[in-house]
């Protein structure tokens, strides 16, 4: 069972886990991109810490929601949208409830991640944070199917959104600013698959 | 990292109430959400014409609000797209009733956070058309790719388009002239130096005290290839060839053009560089009918410059030299 | 060195080149010996107004030759005084009868060659008159020194005394205005970055990355003092109270002033500083009329900037408001 | 004696070494000027000795002035009206004349050195040229008051120009750009004393 108060915990970890890899971030996102994901990343998860404390949302779909619209209002670039869909059509799962099993968090994942698959239009291998989303939400599903609990289950898609992170390295983008890069972007890791291995391992941490 | 600032977080809004108190009598600057509107928005019976993208761009897209050009722009943090709060509460405050245009230049960040404004707005019964500026000769263009990036073709759209629509064209027309422009305008650009992004507080990338990157886009970010120092003269053929061959432009074209630096470039290797141009358009029998030489499209202090040229016909260039006041632009007021 | 040259002896003259095609309407180039000068010219019974200088100042001074300001402008090798025979040619080119003004930088090198230019002029028969700016504080001035620079008092003067030849005032009213708005206009400068000047192939000098030249001209010269990073807000503030407390300017006067890039410096950072220089003003009781904010007399591509205050009356901001038509500075036409 | 040809050489020899020290001298004027004494020297003396080859002079008075007038032409700057007036000067002494000798000499530099003096209306200890130019003539003067000839001449005003090149070392400058930078232009040779010195020098090479 996921209680509300976990899943608030889940956003206040991702504050602490963007601040501290917003060098990071940036980093990658210097090689490949305009060294602001970290910076974006970081802007609009403490923005969306500060809502979730200023109004206490009332269930896991409101507090959701209220994160999705944080993010879309606060971040901007590619990734404003693209995590704020996650977290919108995640919200839509889970509306007026304050807690849910294992079939709410794969319904709540699986859902977020088809909404960035359909607003960005991203294929796996494309070097996107779809290359994380994917393997992640795929392995998720296998550890509930094959009975595991919400902690094998957010193992087992941290493990594969870190491997898929991890693939992004050899891969020419074909999607987003790093495309414009053509076969200068091969050799380097995709900020956006690190922020999502980063979203997977912290609800590990907090949801388990 | 050495920049004439505060503190990395508050220099989008501290030069937007720079911004304010310098051009009182063109624009008038909302914070909350950020955007940058005409001083006598909305304006009667006009097509709204709005704009707009990451800071660090400047004069672009701000310096471009005013008579004759656009209606608002959205500044968002350095180089990251404006939210769609921004770009909706722009779109209303400049909403006659006519529609409103949005100017998006092609990325995804941008493209995806206008869409969303663009529900909203529509949403909330305002008529929207979004054109999307794809000019960049640098980037390889493929059906499974991003497509092009946009760039200096912008500043020379926002100003056609919004002589159109202050001549009061409708919507539709304002739109397809955008379109038209976009397909007829490409851009090229090379720096000599990275840029400083100021919350990432160091340069984006290194070049070495030979090396140039050429294809670059408008954010830092690296360009296509990276290549020894050339001479002017091998810049403007290489950039120049790439430009005129891509369209193709062709002996007996129109054009307009910009040599645009990107922020850091002074303007003695501006003007000499547009002297380069002359003489390549002058070889392939293209004619330079009007032009922009300065620091248009930026990216905040990097050294480099950029080349566009647009295709025009005759109501193209009567539209480029309609009166617009703006604090990046002005003439004929 | 990186710059988008073809080669350093060349690139005055090759930027001259692409000056002259990209504003046909406006000026014309003369080669040897050099001159820019506006395209009308001579004016009919009107004063004549000239100016010069090193290049590597762009815009200034060739940038200001038009309707509504100078009419002549001759520039030199990059920061080096131009010669005699430019000057002559210059202002024989814009005689009229009336007399030429001729507007000096206070360098030794200017001085001595306007100087000549003048006693050569008045040997054929042309009335001069020179009036020497000399208004950057950050020099300490005697009776037995060079005296101060002249720096960004230059841009304002050559706007409002080119609009009172325009009106066609006589010599001796243009030369006095001159005068009056050197001894009412004072400047100081900071540079983030040296600059290097294109035959020397170097830095003129080096900054560490947490360092800062206080007090800089326009020629990468290092400044007065040589100290470490800081805000905006204290630079402003520090040069502020450096300019309004020596003419004084006092609570209730009305300014004219200009934060200048010194040309590799992004305008979002200029507004910026703008917006401190606002409050200063007001924190001192004083009311900025009217503003320039952006790149006008620059040191090649160095980072930094100046701040300019002319103390003004009505008539000076009449003359400020005229129309004025050149490369770098337009507005009513 | 010292024929035109001699003096053609002197001209010949400025240009070289003007050349030669274009990246010294413009060192020197970087740290307490703008970095172009070099290249303002090496430009207008390599046009005044064009200017000899093109239309040689028929003497002496001749071959000055047309140095003085290309100087003035081409140089700009301070050096440029400053060196132009020196050779201007000194122009008037020798007109007509296709040789002169010692007193000749003596007029000749001296009457230059009022020409400079005179215009730029600095004083010895200013940090400028004329700390090198107001001894190299006093021991110019000296040497011949004491039986010199031409040789010991310029050897005298040679080695007083160079001691009075290196006594700008510690000045503080009052004219000229060095004395916009105040107590900071202490410490730094001055450019313009410099070339005066190798002025000297290249007169003793060639004119002896
Ligand atoms: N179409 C897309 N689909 C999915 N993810 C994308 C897409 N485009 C970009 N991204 C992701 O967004 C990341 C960059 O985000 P960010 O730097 O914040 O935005 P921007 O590129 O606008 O600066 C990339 O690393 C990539 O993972
Ligand atoms: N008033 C003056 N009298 C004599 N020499 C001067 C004077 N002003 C400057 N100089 C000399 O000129 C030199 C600088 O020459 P240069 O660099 O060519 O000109 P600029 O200062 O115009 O760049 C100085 O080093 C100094 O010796
Ligand atoms: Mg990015
Ligand atoms: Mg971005
Ligand atoms: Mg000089
Ligand atoms: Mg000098």
């Amino acid at each position: 069972m996921i209680t509300l108060s976990q899943i608030l915990a889940w956003i206040t970890q991702l504050d602490t886990v963007y601040t501290e890899n917003k060098a990071y971030l940036t980093e990658l996102d210097s090689a490949i991109g305009d060294a602001d994901h970290g910076i974006n990343m970081a802007r609009g998860f403490s923005a969306a810490r500060k809502a979730m404390e200023e109004t206490p949302p009332a269930d896991i779909g409101a507090a959701l929601k209220a994160v999705s619209m944080t993010l879309i209002k606060t971040v901007g670039g590619a990734s404003g949208p693209l995590y704020g869909t996650v977290f919108l059509k995640a919200s839509v799962t889970c509306m007026g409830q304050e807690s849910i099993d294992e079939e709410g968090l794969e319904r709540l994942l699986s859902e977020g991640f088809r909404g960035v698959q359909q607003r960005g239009k991203a294929q796996v291998g494309d070097k996107t944070m779809i290359d994380a989303w994917d393997p992640a939400v795929t392995a998720l599903k296998e550890a509930r199917a094959s009975g595991g609990d919400v902690a094998a289950m957010l193992q087992a898609a941290t493990a594969a959104a870190e491997a898929g992170r991890d693939a992004t390295v050899p891969l020419v983008a074909r999607k987003g600013r790093a495309s414009y890069l053509g076969e200068r972007s091969k050799g380097h890791q995709d900020p956006g698959a690190t922020s999502t291995a980063l979203l997977f391992a912290a609800a590990r941490d907090t949801l388990s | 990292m050495k920049k004439l600032i505060n503190s990395p977080d508050d220099v989008v809004q501290e030069s937007l109430r720079g911004m304010e108190a310098a051009h009182a009598d063109i624009l008038k600057v909302n914070y909350d959400p950020a955007y940058i509107v005409r001083a006598d928005a909305p304006v009667k019976d006009k097509v709204g014409v709005i704009s707009g993208g990451g800071s660090g761009h400047e004069p672009m897209h701000g310096g471009f609000v005013g008579r004759g050009m656009l209606d608002a722009a959205c500044p968002g943090a350095v180089f990251t797209s404006p939210t769609p709060d921004q770009m909706e509460e722009a779109t209303k405050a400049v909403s006659s009733g006519k529609g409103v245009l949005h100017i998006v230049k092609n990325y995804t960040g941008d493209v995806l956070n206008f869409e969303t404004a663009a529900d909203l707005c529509q949403a909330e019964g305002i008529e929207v058309e979004a054109v999307v500026v794809d000019d960049d000769v640098a980037v390889k263009d493929s059906l499974y790719t991003a497509g092009r990036r946009g760039v200096g073709t912008t500043v020379l759209m926002e100003k056609i388009v919004g002589a159109a629509a202050e001549r009061g064209m409708s919507l539709k027309e304002v739109a397809d002239l955008a379109r038209k422009v976009n397909a007829q305008g490409r851009s090229m650009g090379m720096a000599l130096t990275s840029c400083t992004v100021p919350s990432a507080g160091k340069p984006t990338f290194e070049l070495g005290e030979g090396e140039i990157e050429l294809g670059i886009g408008i954010h830092g970010e690296p360009g296509r290839e990276r290549t020894s120092l050339k001479t002017a003269r091998e810049l403007v053929d290489y950039m120049g060839e790439a430009i005129f061959s891509d369209l193709p432009y062709k002996s007996g074209d129109d054009v307009i053009v910009m040599v645009n630096g990107m922020g850091g470039t002074p303007l003695i290797e501006l003007y000499l560089l547009y002297a380069e141009l002359e003489r390549v358009a002058k070889a392939r029998g293209i004619t330079i009918k009007r032009r922009l030489v300065g620091n248009y499209i930026t990216s905040l202090e990097m050294q480099g410059f950029s080349i566009t040229a647009l295709k025009c016909d005759n109501q193209m260039v009567q539209l480029w030299d309609d009166p617009v006041h703006t604090a990046g632009l002005r003439w004929g007021v």
